[in-house]
Order: structure tokens, then C-alpha cells, then sequence
């Protein structure tokens, strides 16, 4: 697999120096591993998230306005140790409490974990939600196994706004959660992207297939089936979200979000959301706004997913707040 | 009974193998995950032997604590977690020890393989390195009242018997979960690192 | 090649409606193959761009605020015929001109040369402006011959800005070609894009080649070379644009545009951008700003370009404009 | 000399048959272009087969200008410009003309391959339809004296050899352009289509 990078074990620490060029002068590079945004005023609460390299945009390509103030950003797939995630907290807390928001994978929750120990003996006030948004991996009465995917955008979005206008912690994660709680998503895969470090691929699959509810590194979903049409997989996926326990019904307000996982075109993405609308429509369920492109990804990994966040009085103005970042931005 | 210098240089011995083994453990890791282990432990390992080195320890405990931290600072990941909770845990459940007896060692492994299972949430059987810790655990509590260097050389037969068995196991955690059968005959490369660790220790105390 | 489409043939018709979908009320498609803006003011000189589908979200994917007044779109790697240009030129014309801003390919060029003559045969005020950014494609006195690549992206953006404040279209005219003149591009390619209608790949490539300055179809470039690093590759593409009739010297300010043709990892285009920093920086060159990711596209084409734009004191405002479309938004 | 009338259901054969050969011609630029020249021809010749039967033609001109407007408007592409300007321009040069005969068809010709390679600065040799199209023209010019059916049938012949001797060409525009040697042994597909219509229209002429 040709990429165009330098060395295959540095590319996690490369990527993050270009990052930072990115931001121009609005973000720095504060520890190893930890971008945050220059001008975090005093006494905000602040918005941390993290996890592994390698899902570019995400998690790192977040840090923005009205978004994340930080991340904490580990080797390709793996999440940061816990003393990066402890620098990246205590980089972000201007004495308001820090909430760590990432996506619920067995590794990430190691070592946030113990950060937020860690922080908390050091005398931070540091509280964590969970993003298991992917209807495919578990079922509803167990959320606490399910993955957190694409719906991780309008969660991260949500809570950056909140971010930008509550003055307690308890506050960011109430809306926070409420965001959370009000997302649902599931994916399919196509074919596999590679690992940067040995250039083979994530996980395997027919040429004829496609993985229902895979997850983004190849963890099982729902089924693997023959390749069908745009339209009837929509309907499969959208299927699959309406099924869970949180109801979209006539006179409701989302957001859609459908995500390429790298190799999947604007154009598929496109042909998508144009059965989603229907789809919805027929629900009589309104599209607030709309999110599509390459947000949440693993490598050149093909395959889509659609989430949709529910929308209410108080998460409304949230989500029109402007915001700007390297994965998303919103005028 | 080893001293706290004695355990210092048995660490550093330990990261030297585990280093020199980087091929062998990328290589298991190939075969169910994504081929990284030996990268990841090498990271770790080489950050605890450049603490260790600049360590006067004061006390076994201090020296498992230090290599502890040492892996799950620089390793990342579900492995760095496991792994540093593997000495950290470990490592406080020994703080008043003198030196490291049959006795504390197993202490020492009771409280490491818990540390571990709370962290990481796998039983034995998951197929992890779980499979080779518990057993090194179980087998080193048998000569609880032998030397060190018995009990050291039980916990590394049990280490490596629990490393081939988890060949016949089916992976519950991680990449190589979504394998299924696929995954019978292979071991787990956590397992195989637990397995060199406590082998690389027994040799270190019989020498 | 495994797509998430309905039909091949008519992908285009289809990721258009859903392209207007996305819009969720700010666009609509006024006739086939052309999108508008719903809310173009009376008077303003209106800026239409076209092209062939497939690349998407160019170009209808930059109909947006500050941005495209329309977009007139063909089927797969085609350009639309005059009448659909025709169309689009009459939806967008307010009273006060229409400018045509494209890229320089012979089909693009024919349909709507014929155009421009049927809209000023009405009587429609229209000029064109081409865009040839891609340095690789000829030498700099054949100008004429050179493709329109990624440049397009600061190009219409610099345009679409100016089209909101300029009140004639010869300004209008005036501030593109200086957006033009000051832009050069060069691009790479890794691997090809399959052709949706017949799942072919659009070139063919060695698996450990690289093609320096190849077109996103294919097209020759300045040759095919063993794949190299990404600080290597970087540093070649770099020396190609300022081996090229437009200087960039100490003191300058530029916009720098990394786009992925698709496949290509935005960690990849980070770690390019970290490269084309350091040279600018060695230079003494400022960057004003940064954008980077899927914005030129072919498919799942692997491979990335570079592009530089210079502003003056004239451009730099037209910049900072927030703007807003699919493509690319601003803050 | 064809009448307007003749002429239009001489252009509705043309387009039968063009569209009858939708495969062979999407193969031909299979070979060295995108493979889509089939579809795009169907597309365009549906197009003005509906506008040509639905015309009440009042001049060969216009029957001609209807066709590559249906043509241009309709195709889009490179070749939506090119067949589109050839059935355009060919037809506005001869707007005075009463009916169809072989002095028309030359002068028709002479202003086809002009058009066309004024729109699409491709020059013969360039392999594209401009060789097929411009030997026809000369081979017209040389039976201005004949009967309409020994000029088109001349025309064929000429378009015909020119599409075979476009195989031996090397492509200077599009997609076949990267392919440089490669494209030897293969004619241009626009120059099938060229060749596929002239021979229609002279089968047309001679029943
Ligand atoms: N939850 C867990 N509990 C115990 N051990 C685990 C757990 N998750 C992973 N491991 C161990 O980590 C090893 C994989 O380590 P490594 O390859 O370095 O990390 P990664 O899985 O992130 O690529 C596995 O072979 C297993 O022994
Ligand atoms: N500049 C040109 N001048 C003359 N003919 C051209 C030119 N460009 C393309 N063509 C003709 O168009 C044909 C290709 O048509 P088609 O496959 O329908 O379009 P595309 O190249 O857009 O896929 C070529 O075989 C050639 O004969
Ligand atoms: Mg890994
Ligand atoms: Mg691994
Ligand atoms: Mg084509
Ligand atoms: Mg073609």
C-alpha cells in the first residue's frame, strides 16, 4: 500500500505537527501529544476529547471554536497513555472543570480513566461522557458495550457549543448526555483501509459484499451481505436506527450526518442522503441540517454511515452556533 | 529474597529480552491484531530500563511502580493500560516489603492480575495475556513458602502453559474478536510478552 | 469496483438531487443539471461555474453564500451542453452580467464557449474567465494549455467573494484573473479512480509509481517516478510551482491549499502540509491561511496536489470573507 | 436530389442505426477512452430521432440544424460538442438549399469539418472523428458532379478508410492522448460513429 508519508512509525506525531500548521496560530502543540486552542478564556468549562490517530479528522482535527479547546491525540488506533491525557486536561482547565468526551472503544476507556483519577488527586474537576452512538454493535439495554462512530460529530459539535455558554460543569455534561443520548448511528463497510505501520488491511471482506453495522475497524455488526443498491441499503440502515429505542416521529427536528469512512465518494454520500430525505420525509421527520463528507474515518476504509441527533428547544440553538474546525466548520 | 537493586537489574534484564523480542511479539500480534505489539512493547520497555537505569530504588515496590508507570506513560493504548497496571498494581500491593520473597512475589501477582482484570474487564479464557498472567499467578502461590527462585520459575511454567493454552481460546476482546474460529491455533501475543517477562525473571533469580 | 449507487448511468442526476437535498432550502435545482442559490440579490453579478460530475463537490458542491451564485453540472466526467449552461446563465443572471468561471478542459471549453454566444445573442452580459493552474500541464508561455486543477478551490472562493462586492462584472473579471494569475497548483497521483459506469480505473499506474504532475484523470505529468517520502515528494512539488513564471519571495502572504483526489488520508495531507510549511517558512513566505482535505476529487483516486495563491491587499479581504458551501466553508 | 422530407427520414435511419451500434461503439472507446461514446451517442441520436419525427422540415438545413442542436444539447462532453457543431454547422451553410444533392453535400461537408475543427482544435492525424470526417469531405468534393447517391457512397468511403487509418494514429487529444503508443491498432471511436453514419446515409440514398 503506497502512502505519502515519511516513516511509518511517526506518522501519528507528524500529522499532529501538521495539525497545528493548520491552525495558523490558533492552536499549539502545548505537550506531546496535546493540541489545544490558544485563547481558552479563564473559567470556561472546558470540552477535552481524545483518542488514537489514524481517524483523521477526528478526534484531534476537532479542536476549534465553539468546539473542542482540546485533544489528546494517541499513536495510529491506540489511544493515548493516561499522563498525556493528564497534561492535556490540566492544559485545558482554567478552574471551571474539564469534561472528557470520546468514543467508548476498550482502550480509550483504560486510560481516560485513570487520567481522570489522576486529575481529580491533583484537584481538577474533570467528568467524562461516553459516545456509544452505534445502534449495530450492541443492544439498547446494553449501551455501555455499543461503539461511538460518526454520531460523535453532532455530539462534539453540541457540546462545544454548550461549552461556549454554560458555567458549570454539571451543565456541559447534562447537555452533553441529553446530545449523546439524542444520537444514534450505524454504518456499513465495503472494503478495509490499511495500517500505516505494515501496510495491511484492517479486516477482510468479500469483493461482493458488504458489512452491515461493521464497525470502523472492522468489529462485527450485524451481518455481512451481498452488495445491493444505494437505496436499499439506506432503507436497511435507516431500518436499523428507527428499530432502537430512541423514537423519530412526525413534527421532529434532526440533524443527518452521512460520513465517508475515507474512500466512499462525496458523490455515494450524496445519492445517500437523498433517500435519508425521503425516507424521513415520509416519517414527516424535518432535517434541521445537514452534515456530509469525510469526518470520521479509518484510513482509506470504504464504506458510510448515517447518524441522526434529535433536536430540542435546548439543543437547537446549540447547534446553529456558528463553530469552525479542521473536520467541521459552520458559518 | 532479592533486594530492591537486585529486582532493578532483574527489570532492566527483563527489558532487554522483551526488546530483543520485539520481531516475535509484532509477529504473534500479526497473526490475530494489527502486528504492533512488538513496536508498543518496545516503546514501553526501552522508557522503563532508561528509568530504571537512573533509579536508586528504595524498595521493590518502587522499582515494579516505576516500570509501571514507565509502560503505561509511554505505550498507549489497551496494552499500555494492561501492562503498566500489570507492575503498577502489582508493584503497590508490596509498599512495606523488604525485598521480593516467594511470599511477596505472590502478593504481588494477586494484586497484578486483578489490577489487571479490573482495568481491562477480560476474564481468563478472553484469549489475552489474562491467560498467561492468572496462571503464573495460581502456579506461584503453590511455593509460597520456596525460594524466589522457585516460585519465580513456577510463575514463568504457568505463565508459558497458560500462553499455549490460550491458542485453543477464541479472542472476546480487541481486533481479534470479529476472527471467531479463525483465531484457534495462534496465541496471544499479550500472553506470549507475559510468558518472556516471567521467563526472562525466573533465569534472572536461578543465575 | 463496489459503489454505494443505484444506477451508473445516472449517478449524476442523482447525487445532484441529493446535492440539492444537502442544501436543505438554500438551493434549488431550477432546471436539469443546473443549481442555484435561492436568494441572489437583483443586480449582483452573478458568478456561474460547471463542470462535469464525479469530482465531487466540485463544482456544484460550491454554490453557497459568498460563493457560486450556480452551477451548471454534466453527467460523469462530462461537461453539460450549452443549454444547460444556457439554463444556468439565465437563472443567475440578476441584470448586471454573468461570469464563467471554469476549468480549462476542450469539452468544458466547446459547450460553453457556444453558450457564452446563445446567452449574449439574448442579450446576457457573460465573460469568461478560464482557470489553468496546474503548473505540470505546459510551460508557462503556453498557458492555454494548462489544466485547471485544485486551484479552482481559492480561485472561486476569491470570486465568490468579489462577486458580493464588486458592481460590475468587468471588477468581477478583473479580481478573478488576478486570483488566477496568482495561483499555481501541482498535483500527484498514486492510484487511479474507477469510472462509475463501467467500474474501470480512469489510468494505470505501477503499484510502487508515482506519476509527478499527472492530471485527475490521468493526464500526462512531468513524469513517473519511484515513490518517494512525503518530505521528498513535497519538496518536489514545491520546487515545480516556484520553478514556474510566479515568483514567491520573502515578505509574500499566501493561502495554501493540500487537497486529496480521494482516497488519500487527511493524515497524509497534514503530513504534506507540515513539509510545506518548513519551505515556505525558509522562503520568508507568510501563510495567511490554510484549507485542506477532499475538495478536487476523481473518484477514489489516490493522490494529492499542492496549491499557492498569492494575495495582495487587494485579495486578502476578499479572503477573509466568511463564505459557506458544501466544498468549503469559512468562518 | 433528397427533399427536406427525404432527408429527415434519411437522419431517422441514421439515428436507428447509430444506436443499434451502442455497443460496438462504447468497445471502440473502451479500448482507448472511457467506453462511455456509446452511451453518449444513444443518448444524443434518441434525442434527435424524437425532435426529427416530430418536424415538419421546411429545408435540409433545418433538418440538419435540428439534429446537432438534439445533438449538443443533449450529449454534453467533448463529443456533444464536436458531433453536434458537425451536423450544425454543416447545416447552416446550406440554408438556401432546396433539397439534398451532391454539390449541397460537399458544400455541407466543407463547413461540417470546418466547424468542427474550429470547436475542437483537433487537426487530421490528431485521431479523432476529424479522420474519418475530413476524408469524407474530400472524397464528396470529388463527385460534386454526381448523383447525391454516388456522393454520399463516396463519402463513406472515404470515412470508412479514414476510420481504419486511424488506427495506425497516435492520439493528441483526451483520454487515448496518455496512452501514446498504445493506441496504435485500435481506430478512434468517434471516428466508428463517423464512419457508421455515412454509411447509413449512402445505404439510405442507394435503396
Ligand atoms: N481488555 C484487555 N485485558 C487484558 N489484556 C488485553 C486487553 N485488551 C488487550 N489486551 C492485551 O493486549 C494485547 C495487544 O496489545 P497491542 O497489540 O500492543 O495493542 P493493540 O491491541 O492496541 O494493537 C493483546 O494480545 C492482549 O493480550
Ligand atoms: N477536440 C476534438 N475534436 C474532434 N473530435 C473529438 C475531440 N475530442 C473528442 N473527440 C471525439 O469524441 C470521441 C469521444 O467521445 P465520447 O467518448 O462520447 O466522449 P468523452 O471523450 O467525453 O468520453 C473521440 O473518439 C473523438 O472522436
Ligand atoms: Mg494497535
Ligand atoms: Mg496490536
Ligand atoms: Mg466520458
Ligand atoms: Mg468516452
Amino acid at each position: 500500500m503506497k502512502k505519502i508519508i515519511n516513516d511509518p512509525h511517526t506518522v501519528a506525531t507528524e500529522l499532529l505537527d501538521g495539525l497545528v500548521d493548520y491552525y495558523n496560530g490558533d492552536a499549539s502543540l502545548v505537550s506531546p501529544g496535546v493540541i489545544t486552542m490558544n485563547d481558552i478564556p479563564d473559567n470556561k468549562v472546558a470540552l477535552l476529547v481524545a483518542g488514537g490517530a489514524g481517524h483523521e479528522p477526528i478526534y484531534h482535527g476537532l479542536v476549534g471554536k465553539n468546539f473542542a479547546d482540546g485533544a489528546a491525540c494517541g499513536d495510529i488506533f491506540a489511544a493515548p497513555p493516561p499522563n498525556i491525557m493528564l497534561d492535556a486536561t490540566r492544559a485545558v482547565n482554567k478552574g471551571n472543570g474539564v469534561m472528557y468526551l470520546y468514543g467508548n472503544y476498550a482502550g480509550d476507556v483504560m486510560n481516560f480513566n485513570i487520567a481522570e483519577q489522576l486529575a481529580r488527586a491533583e484537584g481538577i474537576n474533570v467528568e467524562t461522557v461516553l459516545i456509544y452512538d452505534d445502534v449495530a454493535s450492541a443492544p439498547p439495554d446494553e449501551k455501555e458495550k455499543r461503539r461511538g462512530i460518526a454520531g460523535l460529530i453532532p455530539i462534539v459539535k453540541l457540546a462545544g457549543a454548550a461549552s461556549n455558554s454554560v458555567d458549570s460543569l454539571e451543565e456541559l455534561v447534562r447537555l452533553t448526555t441529553k446530545a449523546r443520548d439524542n444520537t444514534r448511528s450505524v454504518g456499513v463497510a465495503l472494503a478495509p483501509g490499511s495500517i500505516p505501520a505494515s501496510g495491511l488491511p484492517t479486516f477482510e471482506l468479500d469483493e461482493d459484499s458488504i458489512g452491515i453495522g461493521m464497525g470502523i475497524h472492522g468489529e462485527q455488526g450485524v451481518g455481512v451481505e451481498p452488495m445491493m443498491s444505494a437505496d436499499d441499503l439506506t432503507a436497511k440502515m435507516m431500518d436499523l436506527i428507527f428499530g432502537d429505542d430512541l423514537s423519530f416521529e412526525s413534527g421532529d427536528e434532526v440533524v443527518v450526518l452521512v460520513n465517508s469512512l475515507g474512500s466512499t465518494t462525496l458523490m455515494e454520500c450524496l445519492i445517500v442522503l437523498k433517500k435519508v430525505k425521503q425516507i424521513l420525509s415520509e416519517r414527516g421527520v424535518k432535517i434541521h441540517d445537514i452534515i456530509t463528507g469525510n469526518l470520521v474515518t479509518c484510513q482509506e476504509m470504504a464504506g458510510l454511515s448515517i447518524s441522526l441527533t434529535k433536536l430540542d428547544d435546548e439543543l437547537k440553538p446549540l447547534w446553529d452556533m456558528p463553530c469552525s474546525s479542521l473536520g467541521y466548520t459552520k458559518l | 529474597m532479592l533486594s530492591a537493586d537486585a529486582v532493578k537489574n532483574m527489570l532492566i534484564a527483563v527489558a532487554d529480552t522483551v526488546i530483543a523480542n520485539e520481531d516475535i511479539l509484532g509477529e504473534a500480534d500479526r497473526q490475530l491484531g494489527d502486528g504492533d505489539h512488538g513496536i508498543g512493547m518496545t516503546k514501553g520497555f526501552t522508557a522503563a530500563k532508561a528509568q530504571l537505569e537512573a533509579l536508586e530504588p528504595t524498595s521493590v515496590s518502587q522499582v515494579f511502580t516505576t516500570t509501571g508507570m514507565a509502560l503505561m506513560s509511554t505505550m498507549g493504548g489497551a496494552s499500555g493500560a494492561v501492562f503498566g497496571m500489570m507492575f503498577q498494581s502489582g508493584g503497590m500491593a508490596i509498599a512495606s516489603a523488604e525485598g521480593l520473597d516467594a511470599a511477596t512475589l505472590s502478593t504481588f501477582l494477586e494484586a497484578s492480575a486483578q489490577g489487571v482484570m479490573n482495568i481491562g474487564k477480560a476474564k481468563p479464557g478472553d484469549k489475552t495475556m489474562v491467560d498467561a498472567l492468572v496462571p503464573a499467578q495460581a502456579a506461584a502461590a503453590n511455593v509460597k513458602d520456596g525460594t524466589i527462585a522457585e516460585a519465580l520459575a513456577a510463575a514463568a511454567e504457568g505463565a508459558r502453559v497458560g500462553m499455549e493454552k490460550s491458542k485453543d481460546m477464541i479472542a472476546q476482546h480487541g481486533r481479534a474478536r470479529t476472527l471467531g474460529e479463525k483465531c484457534i491455533g495462534h496465541p496471544d501475543a499479550g500472553a506470549v510478552s507475559v510468558s518472556i517477562i516471567f521467563k526472562r525473571m525466573s533465569e534472572f533469580a536461578a543465575a
